[in-house]
């Protein structure tokens, strides 16, 4: 399988992202910057790390959405193309209408830099495969903005089109005001596109991918990226 | 001349910020505040001399990368 | 040597002087090395070179007898970092820098910019920063203002360091009425090089291109001397204000193209421009090289218009680096700044000379010899007088008014002891990925080195109720605790930098408690086998007349071959037992229990054992790394009850303790102890014989419970629920 | 009525975000675009009606708790 990881100036989980699909793929996917108006010829993947894009200054992935690279992604999805989108990676997606709603302030107003745990709300996409369906597994999360705000009819088209792929819940799993840290309407921590192949989420998979580190929480989440396309070759 | 994008949340659309700042300013003891509402101003030095183009130019701006009009709704005053 | 500056009138010189903060011998010694009277820029130039903070008139002489040497250490005090050598090639890098009237001004963006000032001491020499941390001190929290400010700098903090990408993984916080008109803000940063290839600004090469890069220089933070400034600026409309805003986004743009460059061999020297911007940085790169430099300042990126020389040379907008190149290089360099969308200018050249020379507009500016500048800058060795002993605390005179239980619940949750999360759960501590402690989970932060096993430990330390009452033996204890933080999680500690925070050291009590801390510190380094790489001093820290607490802020660095050696705090499942590794004597005298409880601030502190500490330290490390050792924490504030109590916290899960009944044994600060949980007490227990290391069994872990020796019992969840509330509640309306 | 509650970085103040809008609207093909200055807007809803008094009123919350005055300057308007 072949990935690739964006950059944008400001992006600052690029090195953790590789790592994490290094894991399960065995090489450190290529780097790909912002200015190029084109992909890199035969990805299966493109990825788009956490950071603080331009600062976050403005909106946050408000400016990255507008850089050339992202053209070419948005063909890249439009022809069926894998992409995801972590943290200010969703916030660009989002901002760039690959994906719906919108990241606002977290309801705190402040930076949430801690522990959350996700129910893995369907395992029929390429992102989710290798979680056993229900399972909730944990992450971290650290964003200023990541309270995913969509109006009542969109929230319930996204629920009812399956889209919404990872929830904010409680250890145990019960999707509580209380595990929704960040105040994301129905405790939506990660969605899809409606052909799935675009996910989006806030929290950061990818610090939980070592034993030595943080734990292997985060694993299945890229052995199902590898996995998915393992048959592609 | 200059042109003030003003940016507002939708109606509609949850504004933490301004509820914060509500609820700050009534524990400061300022009585008589309802809705409270945040926004941005981009404040532009244009070179552009002709206050129609200018307000074109701007509002261009503000749909295209200012303004994320999902959720907000701007208005442009050029002087 | 002909071109001259034209010089001010010398009745208005010498008044400028005293309002620049030249004292009148100072301002005499100026008209000596120049022959002449000063120029605007020219004084400007002398005032801050002569400044406390960048001469360290009053505290060279101390400074000096700091021990800095191990065969670890590549390069001591005198450059921008301090930088030791870790194995397999690689450096660490680091120091801290304090941001304390900044923050107190504008807590938000002075506590932002002291981070970014730090990052770039670190990354201008090669050092790509891993990790940030902060030692801060806050007054009374009800005290005015004081809520604002904490919410102001730990915003501040998580703001720059958040987006620039390195995770913040440590520090401390105290809180004291002292501090309530000058708060401390001590920034750390560690960074990872390889050992071979550490940049320096010692400049040479006559003709090589003296290179800005960065962000465009404005009228930020230009010093106390702005008002006076004003008065040579007929245009300046409104009076400007000196807080310096802080742009993490460009800082982190600046880290990405400095490593860039410094992977070719474009760069014969480099430093970053931090207080006193352009001065410090072209005056200190030229110096140390033994150079001349010329610098023409119409070429300095200019962020606003029709700025001065004097204002340009005084600047201390942030995020901006001066580099010397090898000649034809500039294209190479140009093309990567400008890649990551940063000003690149070639602003002057090396010369031969050994002067300054400032070139505006055709005029020379300032023309100044450089050698005097630095061999004659003042030197003071202020009088001092030591700080008086205070009899030692019995126990036994005190009384308990309320026993363990009630005792522990309230020490919890005092602000002094209870959870940092509040804070910390605003800075980001995992990015990069490699965070293996992160706050909270151990007694010093734990990072790997990306690529390799190998992981950096690190943490700060300071009592500055114990500086007060005894300033060596405070100072010793800063050194000791910092280096025990680093042993309890296996790490062996390589070296410090400190933050010498201290009140007017004009005031001969203030001078001894500096004198008194710098000796406890460098005892404490020699003995541990710790030396000072790096550090900074603050002085003139005043509250309403009255000195800060004194602080010497001690950040220290350690290793650990193997992340997966590293232990936690937390305390593990049931069937562990807690062994007490140190001497216990019950020493009450500054602890926290008789401010908290028995409501006194008095006796002297606990003295430290350095040849104990040692002997305990290398006995605690040696089992950790054995793998014999499932938990490690050591007793510091609060004491031994208050360790257990922090162990069971961390993981829920309680202890059955034994022993006395005895507040002292129990509150006492004793330093040089560890608390280790180990599955075989026994071979602990006979190792430690063995090795001469006093240890004994004080309970075995398991339950949601403390049972106390008394026969008490508090649960975890009532002393976390405690422990936790105390932050949250106190800001709550902080927003 | 209303009260407008406007907020700009003081003159010399460095504005990171209005640096950086300007930088991306060149980015975008925006020409003559000289300075970009990035604000704030606070709308308030007061219950007072006397305009005056209510400017007096947005004007104690701008200075005590909705503007940094070490770095900002503020205006209000009230409607
Ligand atoms: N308390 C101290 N102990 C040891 N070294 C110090 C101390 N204070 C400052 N230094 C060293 O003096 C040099 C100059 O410090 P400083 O002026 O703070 O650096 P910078 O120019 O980077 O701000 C540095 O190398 C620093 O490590
Ligand atoms: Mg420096």
């Amino acid at each position: 399988m072949k990935a690739g990881i964006l950059l944008f100036p400001g992006t600052n989980r690029e090195r953790d992202m590789a790592l994490a699909l290094q894991r399960v793929t065995g090489v450190k996917p290529p780097m790909i910057w912002h200015g190029e108006s084109t992909l890199p010829a035969g990805l299966d993947l493109v990825v788009l790390p956490g950071g603080f894009s331009y600062g976050d200054y403005l909106r946050c992935g408000a400016m990255a959405a507008q850089s050339p690279i992202m053209r070419a992604v948005a063909e890249f999805a439009a022809k069926g193309g894998h992409v995801l989108g972590v943290c200010n990676g969703f916030q660009i997606l989002i901002e760039a209408g690959l994906l719906p709603g919108a990241l606002l302030k977290n309801a705190s107003l402040r930076f949430l830099s801690m522990d959350c745990h996700m129910k893995v709300e369907r395992t029929d996409t390429p992102f989710t495969n290798r979680f056993k369906p229900g399972a909730v597994f944990r992450s971290t999360m650290a964003h200023g903005d990541g309270n995913y705000f969509a109006d009542a009819a969109m929230a319930a088209r996204l629920e009812a089109e399956g889209q919404v792929v990872l929830r904010y819940v409680t250890p145990e799993g019960a999707a509580t005001e209380a595990a929704n840290r960040n105040g994301s309407v129905n405790n939506i921590a990660g969605i899809c596109s409606a052909n799935r192949r675009v996910l989006g989420l806030m929290p950061h998979p990818e610090n939980q991918v070592d034993p030595l580190i943080d734990g292997t929480d985060g694993l299945p989440l890229f052995e199902s990226i590898s996995a998915s396309f393992a048959t592609a070759g | 001349m200059k042109a003030y994008v003003t940016i507002m949340p939708k109606n509609g659309v949850l504004d933490p910020q301004g509820k914060a700042i509500g609820h700050a300013l009534a524990g400061l003891g300022f009585a008589g505040v309802g809705e409270v509402r945040a926004g941005k101003v981009i404040e532009l030095e244009l070179a552009e001399t002709d206050p129609a183009k200018a307000q074109a130019a701007a509002e261009a701006m503000a749909k295209k990368l200012l303004a994320n009009t999902v959720i907000e709704s701007f208005k442009v005053e050029v002087r | 040597m002909t071109d001259l500056p034209i010089p001010l009138a010398p009745e208005r010189a010498k008044q400028l002087g005293a309002e620049f903060g030249l004292k009148g011998d100072e301002y005499d010694r100026v008209l000596a090395i120049l022959g002449r009277t000063p120029s605007l820029t020219e004084l400007g130039i002398f005032s801050v070179m002569w400044s406390e903070h960048c001469s360290y008139k009053s505290s060279r002489f101390w400074l000096k007898q700091l021990p800095t040497k191990a065969p670890w250490v590549i390069q001591g005090p005198g450059e921008n970092a301090g930088v030791i050598d870790i194995g397999e090639g690689l450096a660490a890098v680091f120091k801290m820098e304090s941001h304390n009237h900044p923050s107190f001004i504008e807590p938000y963006q002075g506590a932002a910019t002291g981070v970014g000032g730090i990052l770039r001491d670190v990354f201008t020499m090669g050092a790509r920063p891993i990790a940030n941390l902060n030692a801060l001190r806050f007054g009374a929290p009800d005290a005015p203002r004081m809520k604002q400010i904490i919410d102001g700098v730990v915003r501040g903090i998580g703001g720059y360091g958040n987006c620039v990408g390195v995770p913040t993984v440590g520090g401390e916080v105290n809180f004291h009425p002292r501090y309530n008109g000058n708060p401390l803000v001590n920034a750390m940063t560690v960074g990872i090089a390889r050992a071979d290839s550490i940049f320096y600004a010692a400049a040479s090469g006559v003709g090589n291109p003296v290179v800005y890069v960065g962000s465009k220089t404005g009228r930020d933070g230009i010093h106390g001397a702005t008002m006076a400034s004003a008065e040579f600026d007929a245009n300046s409309e409104e009076k400007r204000p000196t807080v310096q805003v802080g742009d993490p986004f460009s800082e982190k743009l600046l880290i990405e193209a400095c490593m860039e460059l410094m992977a070719t061999d474009a760069i014969v020297a480099i430093q970053d421009m931090g207080a006193a911007g352009l001065t410090s940085s072209s005056v200190e790169m030229a110096g140390k090289g033994d150079m001349g430099i010329e610098l023409v300042l119409d070429n300095v990126p200019q962020r606003e218009t029709g700025m001065s020389a004097y204002e340009m040379m005084l600047s201390e907008s942030q995020e901006r680096m001066l580099m010397i190149l090898k000649p034809g290089r500039e294209a190479v360099a140009e093309a990567i700044f400008h890649k990551w969308e940063l000003d690149f200018a070639v602003i002057g050249h090396l010369t031969d000379t050994g002067r300054i020379v400032i070139r505006h507009k055709g005029q020379v500016e300032a023309n100044i010899e450089l050698a005097p500048l630095e061999s004659q800058a003042p030197l003071y060795q202020r009088p001092w007088v030591p700080t008086p002993k205070l009899p030692v605390l019995e126990a036994a005179s005190v009384a308990d008014p309320v026993g363990l239980k009630a005792a522990l619940l309230k020490l919890v949750a005092c602000p002094d002891l209870c959870s940092r999360r509040w804070i910390w759960d605003q800075y980001d501590s995992m990015v990069g990925g490699q965070t293996a402690k992160r706050p909270g989970a151990a007694d010093a932060a734990v990072v790997r080195v990306e690529d390799h096993k190998r992981a950096l430990a690190m943490t700060t330390d300071c009592t500055p109720r114990y500086c007060l009452a005894d300033p060596e033996e405070g100072g010793k204890q800063a050194v000791a605790e910092a280096w025990r933080n680093i042993t309890a999680v296996g790490g062996l500690p390589l070296a410090i930098t400190d933050n010498m925070n201290f009140g007017n050291p004009e005031k001969p009590e203030i001078m001894g408690q500096f004198a008194g801390a710098v000796m406890g510190i460098g005892a404490a380094c020699t003995a541990l086998d710790f030396p000072v790489v790096s550090g900074n001093v603050s002085l003139y820290n005043e509250t309403e007349g009255r000195g800060i607490l004194p602080t010497p802020a001690i950040g220290g660095v350690g290793v650990l071959e193997d992340v997966a050696q590293a232990v936690g705090l937390a305390m593990p499942e049931a069937g562990h037992a807690l062994v007490l590794v140190g001497e216990t004597r019950g020493w009450l005298g500054q602890s926290i229990w008789l401010r908290e409880i028995a409501g006194r601030e008095d006796g002297a502190p606990p003295p430290v054992d350095l040849l104990a500490e040692r002997r305990n330290g290398d006995f605690v490390r040696g089992r950790i790394l054995a793998g014999t050792v499932a938990a490690c924490h050591d007793c510091a504030d609060g004491g031994l009850l208050v360790t257990v109590a922090e162990m069971a916290m961390a993981s829920g899960v309680g202890a059955k303790l034994e022993g006395q009944d005895d507040k002292g044994f129990w509150f006492g600060e004793d330093q040089g102890r560890y608390v280790l949980a180990v599955r075989d007490a026994p071979a602990l227990l006979a190792a430690a014989a063995a090795a001469g290391v006093p240890a004994r069994q004080i309970g075995v872990s398991g339950g949601g419970d403390l049972a106390l020796p008394n026969g008490e019992a508090i649960s975890v969840a009532e002393l976390s629920a405690a422990h936790e509330a105390t932050l949250p509640n106190l800001m709550r309306d902080g927003a």
